[in-house]
Protein backbone atom coordinates (compact mmCIF):
# COMPACT_ATOMS: atom_id res chain seq x y z
CA UNK A 1 0.00 0.00 0.00
CA UNK A 2 2.81 2.42 0.83
CA UNK A 3 4.28 1.89 -2.87
CA UNK A 4 0.74 3.46 -4.22
CA UNK A 5 -0.18 7.05 -4.79
CA UNK A 6 -2.96 7.53 -2.44
CA UNK A 7 -6.03 9.94 -3.14
CA UNK A 8 -7.11 12.65 -1.60
CA UNK A 9 -10.93 12.03 -1.69
CA UNK A 10 -12.31 14.83 0.68
CA UNK A 11 -13.34 18.32 -0.51
CA UNK A 12 -14.32 21.25 2.05
CA UNK A 13 -17.74 21.74 1.82
CA UNK A 14 -20.10 20.34 0.13
CA UNK A 15 -20.52 18.83 -3.93
CA UNK A 16 -22.12 20.78 -6.33
CA UNK A 17 -24.56 19.72 -9.06
CA UNK A 18 -22.08 21.99 -11.34
CA UNK A 19 -18.95 19.74 -10.47
CA UNK A 20 -20.66 16.70 -10.50
CA UNK A 21 -22.04 17.79 -14.35
CA UNK A 22 -18.38 18.30 -15.19
CA UNK A 23 -17.29 15.11 -13.81
CA UNK A 24 -20.16 13.82 -16.54
CA UNK A 25 -18.67 15.75 -19.24
CA UNK A 26 -15.55 15.20 -18.69
CA UNK A 27 -16.04 11.14 -20.02
CA UNK A 28 -17.47 11.68 -23.20
CA UNK A 29 -13.98 11.47 -24.97
CA UNK A 30 -14.03 7.70 -23.18
CA UNK A 31 -16.07 6.13 -25.91
CA UNK A 32 -15.53 2.19 -24.74
CA UNK A 33 -17.47 3.51 -21.30
CA UNK A 34 -21.65 2.26 -21.91
CA UNK A 35 -22.65 2.64 -18.80
CA UNK A 36 -22.31 5.13 -15.97
CA UNK A 37 -23.79 4.68 -12.35
CA UNK A 38 -23.54 7.60 -9.80
CA UNK A 39 -24.14 7.33 -6.23
CA UNK A 40 -25.41 10.58 -4.30
CA UNK A 41 -25.22 11.61 -0.41
CA UNK A 42 -27.48 13.76 0.40
CA UNK A 43 -27.67 15.77 4.21
CA UNK A 44 -31.29 15.47 5.78
CA UNK A 45 -33.48 17.62 7.30
CA UNK A 46 -34.55 14.74 9.62
CA UNK A 47 -36.97 15.65 12.77
CA UNK A 48 -35.40 14.35 15.88
CA UNK A 49 -37.33 14.61 19.27
CA UNK A 50 -39.16 18.19 17.41
CA UNK A 51 -35.92 19.58 16.03
CA UNK A 52 -34.92 19.97 12.36
CA UNK A 53 -30.92 18.83 11.45
CA UNK A 54 -29.92 22.09 9.21
CA UNK A 55 -26.59 20.69 8.59
CA UNK A 56 -24.16 18.22 9.43
CA UNK A 57 -20.44 18.72 9.98
CA UNK A 58 -17.84 16.39 8.98
CA UNK A 59 -14.53 15.21 10.14
CA UNK A 60 -12.37 12.28 9.62
CA UNK A 61 -9.45 10.82 10.39
CA UNK A 62 -7.88 11.82 7.27
CA UNK A 63 -4.68 9.44 6.50
CA UNK A 64 -6.86 6.48 7.85
CA UNK A 65 -9.80 7.31 5.47
CA UNK A 66 -7.92 8.11 2.37
CA UNK A 67 -6.36 4.78 2.79
CA UNK A 68 -9.11 3.35 3.10
CA UNK A 69 -10.70 4.85 0.21
CA UNK A 70 -7.94 3.76 -1.87
CA UNK A 71 -8.70 0.30 -0.44
CA UNK A 72 -11.90 0.03 -1.57
CA UNK A 73 -11.31 1.65 -4.94
CA UNK A 74 -8.20 -1.29 -5.28
CA UNK A 75 -11.04 -4.03 -4.32
CA UNK A 76 -13.56 -2.75 -7.06
CA UNK A 77 -10.87 -2.66 -9.55
CA UNK A 78 -9.98 -6.33 -8.68
CA UNK A 79 -13.57 -7.27 -8.32
CA UNK A 80 -15.79 -5.66 -11.32
CA UNK A 81 -14.30 -4.89 -14.68
CA UNK A 82 -14.62 -0.77 -14.58
CA UNK A 83 -13.28 1.49 -17.01
CA UNK A 84 -12.85 4.47 -14.29
CA UNK A 85 -14.22 5.15 -10.94
CA UNK A 86 -13.91 8.50 -9.03
CA UNK A 87 -14.72 9.68 -5.09
CA UNK A 88 -15.04 12.58 -3.42
CA UNK A 89 -16.28 13.27 0.18
CA UNK A 90 -17.48 16.32 2.02
CA UNK A 91 -15.31 17.80 5.15
CA UNK A 92 -16.73 20.32 7.33
CA UNK A 93 -19.92 22.04 7.17
CA UNK A 94 -22.79 20.35 4.79
CA UNK A 95 -26.26 22.29 4.66
CA UNK A 96 -29.28 20.13 4.41
CA UNK A 97 -30.00 19.21 0.49
CA UNK A 98 -26.73 19.70 -0.27
CA UNK A 99 -24.33 16.96 -1.10
CA UNK A 100 -21.87 15.22 0.60
CA UNK A 101 -20.53 11.81 -0.89
CA UNK A 102 -20.71 11.53 -4.51
CA UNK A 103 -19.56 8.18 -6.33
CA UNK A 104 -18.86 7.34 -9.82
CA UNK A 105 -18.38 4.20 -11.71
CA UNK A 106 -18.43 3.68 -15.19
CA UNK A 107 -17.80 0.46 -17.06
CA UNK A 108 -18.26 -0.82 -20.98
CA UNK A 109 -21.49 -2.90 -19.96
CA UNK A 110 -24.71 -1.95 -17.45
CA UNK A 111 -24.44 -4.83 -15.34
CA UNK A 112 -21.29 -4.75 -13.60
CA UNK A 113 -21.98 -0.43 -12.63
CA UNK A 114 -24.59 -1.61 -10.54
CA UNK A 115 -22.97 -3.84 -8.36
CA UNK A 116 -19.65 -2.12 -8.08
CA UNK A 117 -21.62 1.11 -6.46
CA UNK A 118 -23.32 -0.80 -4.06
CA UNK A 119 -20.17 -2.64 -3.13
CA UNK A 120 -18.27 0.67 -2.95
CA UNK A 121 -20.46 2.34 -0.89
CA UNK A 122 -21.16 -0.08 1.54
CA UNK A 123 -17.91 -0.30 1.49
CA UNK A 124 -17.13 3.48 2.45
CA UNK A 125 -19.93 3.06 4.91
CA UNK A 126 -18.79 0.73 6.86
CA UNK A 127 -15.08 1.17 6.82
CA UNK A 128 -13.82 4.65 6.51
CA UNK A 129 -12.99 6.76 9.28
CA UNK A 130 -15.94 9.93 8.94
CA UNK A 131 -17.94 11.07 11.49
CA UNK A 132 -20.37 13.54 11.74
CA UNK A 133 -22.07 16.38 13.79
CA UNK A 134 -26.16 17.07 12.78
CA UNK A 135 -26.76 20.66 13.58
CA UNK A 136 -29.81 21.34 14.72
CA UNK A 137 -31.75 24.70 13.98
CA UNK A 138 -31.61 25.80 17.64
CA UNK A 139 -27.49 25.09 17.47
CA UNK A 140 -27.73 21.95 19.38
CA UNK A 141 -26.55 18.77 17.89
CA UNK A 142 -26.13 15.35 17.66
CA UNK A 143 -23.61 12.93 16.33
CA UNK A 144 -24.89 10.93 13.29
CA UNK A 145 -24.32 7.08 13.65
CA UNK A 146 -24.33 4.77 9.87
CA UNK A 147 -26.79 1.84 9.64
CA UNK B 1 6.81 4.00 26.90
CA UNK B 2 5.51 7.63 25.44
CA UNK B 3 2.56 6.60 23.11
CA UNK B 4 0.18 9.81 21.17
CA UNK B 5 -3.15 8.95 20.93
CA UNK B 6 -5.96 11.21 18.24
CA UNK B 7 -9.40 11.28 19.56
CA UNK B 8 -12.21 12.05 16.82
CA UNK B 9 -15.57 13.46 17.12
CA UNK B 10 -17.71 12.65 20.03
CA UNK B 11 -14.79 10.87 21.78
CA UNK B 12 -12.57 13.97 21.69
CA UNK B 13 -15.87 15.84 22.89
CA UNK B 14 -15.35 13.49 26.00
CA UNK B 15 -11.22 14.03 26.27
CA UNK B 16 -11.86 17.87 25.54
CA UNK B 17 -8.73 17.81 22.83
CA UNK B 18 -7.74 16.07 19.57
CA UNK B 19 -4.50 14.65 20.63
CA UNK B 20 -2.34 13.40 23.36
CA UNK B 21 1.06 12.10 24.61
CA UNK B 22 1.01 9.99 27.69
CA UNK B 23 3.08 7.62 29.18
CA UNK B 24 1.73 3.87 28.99
CA UNK B 25 3.01 1.03 31.07
CA UNK B 26 0.89 -1.84 29.92
CA UNK B 27 0.97 -4.15 26.39
CA UNK B 28 -2.10 -4.75 24.72
CA UNK B 29 -5.12 -2.50 23.46
CA UNK B 30 -7.78 -3.83 26.74
CA UNK B 31 -4.73 -2.50 28.77
CA UNK B 32 -4.97 1.22 27.01
CA UNK B 33 -9.01 1.50 26.84
CA UNK B 34 -8.35 0.96 30.90
CA UNK B 35 -5.93 3.23 31.41
CA UNK B 36 -8.07 5.67 29.43
CA UNK B 37 -11.48 4.77 31.53
CA UNK B 38 -9.31 5.92 34.26
CA UNK B 39 -8.64 9.38 32.91
CA UNK B 40 -11.73 10.06 31.01
CA UNK B 41 -14.90 8.09 33.15
CA UNK B 42 -17.57 9.35 30.58
CA UNK B 43 -15.42 7.41 27.76
CA UNK B 44 -17.11 4.38 29.34
CA UNK B 45 -20.59 5.65 28.35
CA UNK B 46 -19.35 6.32 24.92
CA UNK B 47 -18.88 3.60 21.73
CA UNK B 48 -15.59 3.91 19.84
CA UNK B 49 -13.00 1.73 18.13
CA UNK B 50 -9.23 1.88 18.93
CA UNK B 51 -7.09 1.73 15.20
CA UNK B 52 -3.18 1.44 15.23
CA UNK B 53 -1.11 2.02 12.19
CA UNK B 54 -4.77 3.26 10.57
CA UNK B 55 -6.12 -0.15 10.89
CA UNK B 56 -9.15 -1.61 13.26
CA UNK B 57 -7.06 -3.13 16.62
CA UNK B 58 -8.75 -5.75 18.65
CA UNK B 59 -8.71 -5.88 22.71
CA UNK B 60 -6.07 -8.26 22.19
CA UNK B 61 -3.42 -6.69 19.73
CA UNK B 62 -0.20 -5.58 20.93
CA UNK B 63 0.48 -1.60 21.33
CA UNK B 64 3.78 -1.04 19.26
CA UNK B 65 3.20 3.19 20.31
CA UNK B 66 2.91 4.10 16.70
CA UNK B 67 -0.61 5.80 15.00
CA UNK B 68 -3.03 5.30 17.49
CA UNK B 69 -6.21 6.75 16.96
CA UNK B 70 -9.73 6.41 19.50
CA UNK B 71 -12.64 6.39 16.88
CA UNK B 72 -16.60 7.05 17.48
CA UNK B 73 -18.79 5.40 14.90
CA UNK B 74 -18.63 6.21 11.76
CA UNK B 75 -20.82 8.17 10.02
CA UNK B 76 -19.40 8.71 5.99
CA UNK B 77 -21.82 9.65 3.22
CA UNK C 1 -53.76 2.86 -17.45
CA UNK C 2 -56.14 5.73 -19.71
CA UNK C 3 -56.76 7.49 -16.58
CA UNK C 4 -53.02 8.77 -15.76
CA UNK C 5 -50.92 11.26 -17.37
CA UNK C 6 -48.72 9.79 -19.69
CA UNK C 7 -45.38 11.48 -20.05
CA UNK C 8 -43.46 12.08 -22.81
CA UNK C 9 -39.55 10.69 -22.06
CA UNK C 10 -37.87 10.95 -24.97
CA UNK C 11 -35.91 14.16 -25.73
CA UNK C 12 -34.55 14.72 -29.09
CA UNK C 13 -30.54 14.77 -29.58
CA UNK C 14 -28.30 13.55 -26.96
CA UNK C 15 -28.70 14.27 -22.91
CA UNK C 16 -26.50 16.76 -22.04
CA UNK C 17 -24.22 16.62 -18.73
CA UNK C 18 -25.65 20.21 -18.18
CA UNK C 19 -29.08 18.91 -18.44
CA UNK C 20 -27.87 16.07 -15.65
CA UNK C 21 -26.06 18.77 -13.46
CA UNK C 22 -28.99 20.75 -13.26
CA UNK C 23 -31.53 17.71 -12.61
CA UNK C 24 -29.62 16.87 -9.62
CA UNK C 25 -29.83 20.42 -8.29
CA UNK C 26 -33.37 20.56 -8.37
CA UNK C 27 -33.14 18.06 -5.99
CA UNK C 28 -32.02 20.03 -3.38
CA UNK C 29 -35.19 21.89 -1.72
CA UNK C 30 -36.40 17.98 -1.21
CA UNK C 31 -34.53 17.54 2.30
CA UNK C 32 -36.19 14.27 3.27
CA UNK C 33 -33.66 12.90 0.26
CA UNK C 34 -30.75 10.87 1.57
CA UNK C 35 -29.42 8.72 -1.48
CA UNK C 36 -29.83 9.68 -5.21
CA UNK C 37 -29.04 7.10 -7.77
CA UNK C 38 -28.18 7.85 -11.62
CA UNK C 39 -27.57 6.01 -14.42
CA UNK C 40 -26.33 6.98 -17.69
CA UNK C 41 -26.23 5.24 -20.78
CA UNK C 42 -23.63 6.39 -22.80
CA UNK C 43 -23.61 5.15 -26.66
CA UNK C 44 -20.05 3.27 -27.05
CA UNK C 45 -17.80 3.63 -30.49
CA UNK C 46 -17.80 0.04 -30.50
CA UNK C 47 -15.76 -1.69 -33.38
CA UNK C 48 -16.87 -4.64 -35.43
CA UNK C 49 -15.61 -6.08 -37.87
CA UNK C 50 -12.86 -3.61 -38.14
CA UNK C 51 -15.55 -0.32 -38.93
CA UNK C 52 -16.43 1.79 -35.94
CA UNK C 53 -19.64 3.02 -34.32
CA UNK C 54 -19.77 6.46 -34.67
CA UNK C 55 -23.65 6.90 -33.77
CA UNK C 56 -26.61 5.48 -32.68
CA UNK C 57 -29.84 6.61 -34.40
CA UNK C 58 -32.57 5.70 -32.08
CA UNK C 59 -36.33 5.83 -32.70
CA UNK C 60 -39.32 4.33 -31.24
CA UNK C 61 -42.75 3.05 -31.24
CA UNK C 62 -43.51 6.21 -29.09
CA UNK C 63 -47.04 5.65 -27.87
CA UNK C 64 -46.27 2.45 -26.94
CA UNK C 65 -42.75 2.98 -25.06
CA UNK C 66 -44.13 6.21 -23.21
CA UNK C 67 -46.97 3.85 -22.47
CA UNK C 68 -44.26 0.93 -21.38
CA UNK C 69 -42.06 3.91 -19.22
CA UNK C 70 -45.28 4.79 -17.39
CA UNK C 71 -46.04 1.69 -15.89
CA UNK C 72 -42.48 1.11 -15.55
CA UNK C 73 -42.65 4.06 -12.97
CA UNK C 74 -45.83 3.13 -11.50
CA UNK C 75 -44.09 -0.58 -10.79
CA UNK C 76 -41.22 0.65 -9.21
CA UNK C 77 -43.11 3.64 -6.96
CA UNK C 78 -45.03 0.58 -5.86
CA UNK C 79 -42.30 -2.05 -4.94
CA UNK C 80 -39.79 0.80 -3.52
CA UNK C 81 -39.94 3.63 -1.50
CA UNK C 82 -38.84 6.41 -3.67
CA UNK C 83 -39.50 10.08 -3.17
CA UNK C 84 -38.95 10.79 -6.64
CA UNK C 85 -37.45 9.60 -10.06
CA UNK C 86 -37.31 10.77 -13.64
CA UNK C 87 -36.52 8.68 -16.66
CA UNK C 88 -35.03 10.54 -19.81
CA UNK C 89 -34.39 8.76 -22.87
CA UNK C 90 -33.20 10.02 -26.57
CA UNK C 91 -34.75 9.96 -29.52
CA UNK C 92 -32.39 10.78 -33.59
CA UNK C 93 -28.56 10.81 -33.44
CA UNK C 94 -26.83 10.52 -30.70
CA UNK C 95 -22.87 10.44 -31.24
CA UNK C 96 -20.27 8.34 -29.92
CA UNK C 97 -19.39 9.22 -26.32
CA UNK C 98 -22.75 11.11 -26.13
CA UNK C 99 -25.44 9.96 -23.16
CA UNK C 100 -29.21 8.53 -24.39
CA UNK C 101 -30.57 7.76 -21.22
CA UNK C 102 -30.77 9.30 -17.81
CA UNK C 103 -32.52 7.25 -14.82
CA UNK C 104 -32.54 9.03 -11.36
CA UNK C 105 -34.25 7.72 -8.66
CA UNK C 106 -34.45 9.45 -5.14
CA UNK C 107 -35.03 8.36 -1.69
CA UNK C 108 -34.39 9.07 1.92
CA UNK C 109 -32.60 6.13 2.28
CA UNK C 110 -29.72 4.42 0.24
CA UNK C 111 -30.63 0.71 -0.02
CA UNK C 112 -33.37 0.96 -1.79
CA UNK C 113 -32.15 3.45 -4.30
CA UNK C 114 -29.49 0.50 -5.73
CA UNK C 115 -32.74 -2.05 -6.38
CA UNK C 116 -35.05 0.67 -7.52
CA UNK C 117 -32.48 1.53 -10.60
CA UNK C 118 -31.39 -1.63 -11.28
CA UNK C 119 -35.09 -2.60 -11.78
CA UNK C 120 -35.98 0.17 -13.59
CA UNK C 121 -32.91 0.07 -16.29
CA UNK C 122 -33.83 -3.87 -16.72
CA UNK C 123 -36.92 -3.00 -17.40
CA UNK C 124 -36.42 -0.37 -19.86
CA UNK C 125 -33.97 -2.27 -21.55
CA UNK C 126 -36.70 -5.70 -21.87
CA UNK C 127 -40.27 -3.94 -21.90
CA UNK C 128 -39.69 -0.75 -24.13
CA UNK C 129 -39.95 -0.47 -28.29
CA UNK C 130 -36.93 2.01 -29.03
CA UNK C 131 -34.94 0.91 -31.77
CA UNK C 132 -30.82 1.67 -32.41
CA UNK C 133 -29.50 2.30 -35.93
CA UNK C 134 -25.62 1.81 -35.26
CA UNK C 135 -23.79 3.97 -37.56
CA UNK C 136 -20.46 3.26 -38.48
CA UNK C 137 -18.06 6.01 -39.59
CA UNK C 138 -18.56 4.82 -43.66
CA UNK C 139 -22.11 5.77 -43.14
CA UNK C 140 -23.21 1.64 -43.59
CA UNK C 141 -25.49 0.52 -40.59
CA UNK C 142 -26.50 -2.22 -37.78
CA UNK C 143 -29.07 -2.91 -36.17
CA UNK C 144 -28.66 -2.95 -32.13
CA UNK C 145 -30.04 -5.57 -30.19
CA UNK C 146 -29.76 -5.36 -26.33
CA UNK C 147 -28.20 -8.19 -24.24
CA UNK D 1 -61.33 -6.75 -42.47
CA UNK D 2 -58.73 -3.24 -43.10
CA UNK D 3 -56.06 -3.68 -40.61
CA UNK D 4 -53.02 -0.79 -40.43
CA UNK D 5 -49.64 -1.81 -39.56
CA UNK D 6 -46.82 0.21 -38.38
CA UNK D 7 -43.37 -1.12 -39.09
CA UNK D 8 -40.35 0.16 -37.22
CA UNK D 9 -36.23 -0.43 -37.54
CA UNK D 10 -35.20 -2.93 -39.32
CA UNK D 11 -38.69 -4.23 -40.55
CA UNK D 12 -39.37 -1.04 -41.71
CA UNK D 13 -36.11 -1.21 -43.66
CA UNK D 14 -37.69 -4.79 -45.22
CA UNK D 15 -41.02 -3.39 -46.02
CA UNK D 16 -39.59 0.06 -47.14
CA UNK D 17 -42.78 1.59 -45.21
CA UNK D 18 -43.59 2.76 -41.74
CA UNK D 19 -47.50 1.80 -42.30
CA UNK D 20 -49.66 0.33 -44.31
CA UNK D 21 -53.39 -0.75 -44.21
CA UNK D 22 -54.21 -4.23 -46.21
CA UNK D 23 -57.03 -6.48 -46.33
CA UNK D 24 -56.61 -9.13 -43.78
CA UNK D 25 -59.45 -12.19 -44.20
CA UNK D 26 -57.57 -14.26 -40.89
CA UNK D 27 -58.15 -14.46 -37.06
CA UNK D 28 -55.25 -14.99 -36.01
CA UNK D 29 -52.10 -13.25 -35.30
CA UNK D 30 -50.15 -16.35 -36.99
CA UNK D 31 -52.42 -15.65 -39.95
CA UNK D 32 -51.44 -12.03 -40.16
CA UNK D 33 -47.89 -13.20 -39.74
CA UNK D 34 -48.16 -15.59 -42.77
CA UNK D 35 -49.97 -13.49 -45.15
CA UNK D 36 -47.28 -10.64 -44.43
CA UNK D 37 -44.21 -13.55 -45.10
CA UNK D 38 -46.10 -14.19 -48.26
CA UNK D 39 -46.05 -10.21 -49.43
CA UNK D 40 -42.42 -9.47 -47.97
CA UNK D 41 -40.17 -12.53 -48.25
CA UNK D 42 -37.48 -11.29 -46.85
CA UNK D 43 -39.08 -10.77 -43.22
CA UNK D 44 -38.90 -14.72 -42.54
CA UNK D 45 -35.09 -13.75 -41.83
CA UNK D 46 -35.90 -10.93 -39.41
CA UNK D 47 -36.49 -11.59 -35.76
CA UNK D 48 -39.69 -9.32 -34.69
CA UNK D 49 -42.33 -9.18 -32.52
CA UNK D 50 -46.37 -8.53 -33.15
CA UNK D 51 -47.75 -5.67 -30.87
CA UNK D 52 -51.59 -4.67 -30.91
CA UNK D 53 -53.21 -1.89 -28.72
CA UNK D 54 -49.60 -1.86 -27.24
CA UNK D 55 -49.13 -4.70 -25.79
CA UNK D 56 -46.82 -7.42 -27.21
CA UNK D 57 -49.31 -10.63 -28.60
CA UNK D 58 -48.83 -13.98 -29.20
CA UNK D 59 -49.12 -15.98 -31.89
CA UNK D 60 -52.55 -17.26 -31.05
CA UNK D 61 -53.76 -13.69 -29.97
CA UNK D 62 -57.10 -12.42 -31.94
CA UNK D 63 -56.54 -9.36 -34.74
CA UNK D 64 -59.54 -6.94 -33.01
CA UNK D 65 -57.54 -4.52 -35.94
CA UNK D 66 -56.59 -2.06 -33.79
CA UNK D 67 -52.78 -0.82 -33.35
CA UNK D 68 -50.78 -3.19 -34.92
CA UNK D 69 -47.38 -2.65 -35.13
CA UNK D 70 -44.06 -5.18 -35.94
CA UNK D 71 -41.78 -4.27 -33.68
CA UNK D 72 -37.77 -5.71 -34.12
CA UNK D 73 -35.62 -6.49 -30.80
CA UNK D 74 -35.24 -3.59 -28.68
CA UNK D 75 -32.30 -1.23 -28.14
CA UNK D 76 -33.12 1.30 -26.15
CA UNK D 77 -30.75 2.90 -23.74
Amino acid sequence: MADKKIKNVFRQGAISSEFIGNSIAKHQTKTSIGAHNIFLGQVRADVIENKTVSAIEYTAYEDMANAKFHDIREAAFEKFELTCMHIYHSLGTVNAGEICLFVFVSSPRRKVVFKALEFIVEAIKADVPVFGKEIFEDESHQWKVNS
Amino acid sequence: MLITIKYFGQIAEVTQKEEESLEFSGALVSELIEQLYEKYTLLKNKDFKVAQNQELATLETLISGNDIALLPPFAGG
